[in-house]
This record gives C-alpha cells, structure tokens and sequence, in this order.
C-alpha cells in the first residue's frame, strides 16, 4: 500500500510541476487549453517517473 | 556518466516532454505541430540513453509498443480525413467549428491532425533510433572492451545484429556479471 | 532595424561567428566545448529576435533549443567519452568555457525580460535561461571532468 | 540595406559553417560542424521569418543527427577492430 501512495505522490509532484509550467508556457488560458494541460502534464509526469524506475532498476 | 548528469537527466525528460506536446498541441497557434513537437519528444526520451545507459532506455522502450503507436497515429489522421468524408465534406476538409482565433480550438480539425500527426513521428522516431541503437552497440565482453550500452543480443528487439563479435555472444548474458 | 536586431546582429557577430569556428577547428573536445557555447548563444539570439520581431512566439524556439541543446552535447560525451577523456582538460578552457557559456545568459535575458510584458511570459524567459545555465554548466563540467573524475562511464 | 542586416550576417553564418561541413573528411569532425550548420541555418530560417522550418532544423540538427552519426562511427570503427582481431588470430 506504501508503495502505491509514493507512486501517486511522485506522479502529483511531478503533474502539479509540470501543469504550473503548461500554464507558464501557454499565451492565452481557458477551459480548453486548460484541459489539454492536464492531460500532457499527466503523460509527462508519467514518463518522468518511469525515467526514473527504468534508471535506478539495476 | 557521472551523477550530477544522471540527475540533469532525470529532472530535464519530463520538461523535455511536455516542451515536445505544447508544441504539437500549438501547431496552430504558434509555431510547432506535429512533427517538430514528435521529434522534441523522442528525443526526450533518449534522454534516457545518453545520459544513464542502454539498458536503462530498453526497460522504458518495447518497440513492438512503439511500432503500434505509429501505426496507431498514421490511422488517426486517416480516420480524421475519412470524418470530414462521412460527414458530406471533401476529405480532410475541416468539418468542425472554427473557435476563437489564437485558442487551441481556433483550428478546426488540425490541432487533432497535428496530435495524430505527433504520435506518429515520435513513434516512429524511437522505432528508427532502435534499430541504431541496436546495430551500434553490441556485448564486447571477449575483449573486455567495456562498451556503455551493452545489450544482450536477441532482446526485446529479437534481432540478432550483424555487428555481434565473430566469437558469438550466445553466452553474453552469462558473461554479464563483470560489466556494469 | 531596431535596437534588439542591432544587439542580435552584434551577439551573432561577436559571440556566435566564433563559437563556429571554434566548432569547425582544433581537437574534438574543443569542439564539442565550442557546440555547446553556439547552442546557448543562438538561444539568446532567438530571444533577442522575439523582442526585435514584437513576435512572442520566437520565444518557443529558444524553449527547444535551450531543452534540446546540452542534449547534443551529452550525445559527444556519451558516444566519444574514451576520446573525450584521453586528453587532459587546463583549467583555464575549463574557466573560461565556463564563464562564456553562462554569463552571457542573464546579460540577454535579463532586459528581454524587462522589456516584454509583465506576468506569464516574464516566468517563461527566467525558466529558459535557468534551462540555458544548468544545461551550460553542467556539460560544460561533463566535458572537462578528469579522466580521475566522476566520468566513468555507464555506471 | 539596415532593414536586412540580420539576413546579410546570417547568411554569412550559413556560408561559413556549410564550407566547413564540406571541408571536414572525419565523420566525428563531421558531426559536431554539421550541428553547428543546422543552428545557423536555423537562425537562417528564423531571421526570414519562417519558424516553422527553424524549428523543425533545430529539432532535428541538435540531437538527432549528431546521434545518429556517432552512432554509425562507433558501427564501422567497432567492425574495422573486430576484423583486425580476425587476422591477428
């Protein structure tokens, strides 16, 4: 159970990062744009993490 | 390589990342789309190769996945095309509303064209640089030549690669213990 | 031809022309020293165009190139390391390398950011010249570490 | 002639770099002057305002190709090495 809740910890760190700089990078917010953030922002979080299993994994 | 890269690595993929999907997603906003953002993203993940090593990439990369998702965003954009065709326009002719300029949903069709589009080159970017990599980088534990990438031959990738030493690895993962 | 074409014109001129010809002459680890110095300055003159051109936009080829730069770099230390390594590093290219490769980025980010309007695109010019000096620095120092150093390799 | 000096000094980067390219005979060499003409074409593009096409250089001219290139080097040298063992043995 510890082991999931630090999956979904990294994954919130890194989407809530990741989301903040979607948002940076953007020119104008609305719903849409919003939306399609979250979404990369998540699809990159998730890649992160794995970048980081797949390198520390011996 | 050492850990300060290591680290750079890990901390710049994911920005890597989302630098490759905003720009597939602002193909039509900004300049970008479906290509430039696709190799901005397989690049990112070769991140994973250059900076820690091959075995780490392998773990991340099945090119049997890869090589669907390219066939996946090839039939995206198809299937975009045939929608306008269905709904009595000319192929890919733009059937859907034309939103407020400089929004994402200014363009129509395109932007999902361009994620389609995006899929397909970034799928099809790591398929290619698999099969480089595999070529290039082959067990040389006879000669103790430590190589960084070393791969066991007939992995996920089940090629056997010409650029095998004569010596014929076939015991290569056995040998495996002295190299890192 | 306003003041920030003339400042790009002049960067490209001053900074770049030699940074090419650092890449196009001498020993590989100069060379690769020299890309990752052209990669940085020809970020700092996409942005200098940005402002120059009024055209926000421009700013998201600074964004890749300061993503992808040190990438291409790490690509020479990955793939020459034995080379790279053979030859031992002075520290004065070390240094120098060094200070060119960062001091340049707030001397250009800096009035960019001024300049451009307040809020969101202020936090995307500090976040690509943060890009611009960790990837600077750090291969940079990947490139000049020792053969002693930490440079072993696939580990 | 003030209105395009950025195209004039920009197209005498692509010069540059493109005689260099030509004149480099070793691969590796090769490799690092090809990534330096790649940045100057793409500020090429991007000072006669085509973004599109100076990002896609970039995308592809930064890591892309240099990689692939060493890529091929370390093929061809690990093959020159693997026959010169052969006719030692």
């Amino acid at each position: 159970m510890a082991r999931r809740l630090t999956a979904a910890l990294e994954l919130g760190a890194w989407w809530v990062a990741l989301a903040g700089l979607w948002l940076v990078l953007i020119q104008t917010v609305d719903t849409l744009e919003c939306g399609v953030g979250a979404g990369a922002a998540l699809l990159a979080a998730y890649g992160g993490r794995a970048a980081r299993r797949a390198a520390v994994r011996r | 390589m050492p850990a300060p890269v290591r680290r750079y690595a890990l901390a710049v993929l994911p920005l890597t990342l989302l630098t490759g999907l905003y720009v597939v997603a602002h193909g039509q906003v900004s300049p970008g789309g479906g290509f430039q953002g696709g190799v901005v993203a397989a690049t990112a993940l070769h991140l994973l190769y250059i900076a820690i090593d091959y075995r780490a990439l392998r773990r991340v990369r099945s090119v049997a996945l890869f090589t669907l998702a390219d066939a996946a965003g090839e039939a995206g954009y198809l299937l975009v095309g045939l929608g306008a065709l269905l709904s009595g326009a000319a192929f890919l002719r733009n059937v859907l509303p034309y939103g407020t300029t400089g929004t994402l949903a200014s363009g129509g069709t395109v932007p999902l064209l361009n994620a389609a589009v995006g899929v397909e080159v970034a799928a099809a970017v790591v398929v290619l640089l698999a099969q480089f990599l595999d070529q290039a980088i082959v067990i040389e534990s006879a000669d103790g030549s430590q190589d960084q990438g070393h791969t066991p031959q007939g992995g996920a990738s089940g090629r056997t690669s010409e650029g095998r030493t004569p010596q014929g690895q076939k015991s290569a993962p056995g040998s495996e213990g002295g190299r890192r | 031809m306003n003041g920030w074409l003339a400042a790009a014109c002049a960067l490209l001129l001053v900074g770049f022309l030699p940074a090419l010809l650092g890449i196009c002459t001498g020993p590989v680890r100069r060379r690769v020293l020299a890309q990752n110095l052209a990669t940085v300055l020809a970020a700092l003159v996409m942005l200098l165009l940005s402002q120059g051109y009024a055209r926000p936009s421009y700013t998201d080829m600074a964004l890749v190139l300061a993503v992808l730069g040190p990438v291409g770099t790490l690509v020479y230390e990955r793939l020459l390391g034995e080379e790279l390594r053979a030859s031992r590093p002075r520290p004065l290219v070390t240094r120098t390398m060094t200070v060119l490769g960062v001091a340049p980025v707030p001397a250009v980010v800096l009035p960019v950011c001024v300049a451009a309007t307040p809020g969101r695109t202020t936090l995307k010019l500090l976040f690509i010249g943060c890009l611009l000096v960790a990837g600077s620095a750090l291969c940079t120092r990947a490139l000049t570490t020792p053969p002693g150093g930490g440079g072993s390799d696939g580990r | 002639m003030g209105g395009d000096l950025p195209v004039v000094v920009a197209l005498l980067l692509v010069a540059v770099a493109g005689t260099a390219a030509v004149l480099a005979r070793d691969p590796v060499r090769q490799a690092a002057v090809l990534a330096g003409l790649g940045l100057a074409l793409a500020l090429l593009f991007a000072v006669l305002q085509a973004p599109d096409v100076a990002l896609s250089q970039l995308a592809v001219g930064t890591a892309l190709t240099p990689l692939m290139v060493l890529l091929s080097v370390r093929k061809v040298r690990r093959k020159a090495r693997s026959e010169r063992r052969e006719e030692h043995e």
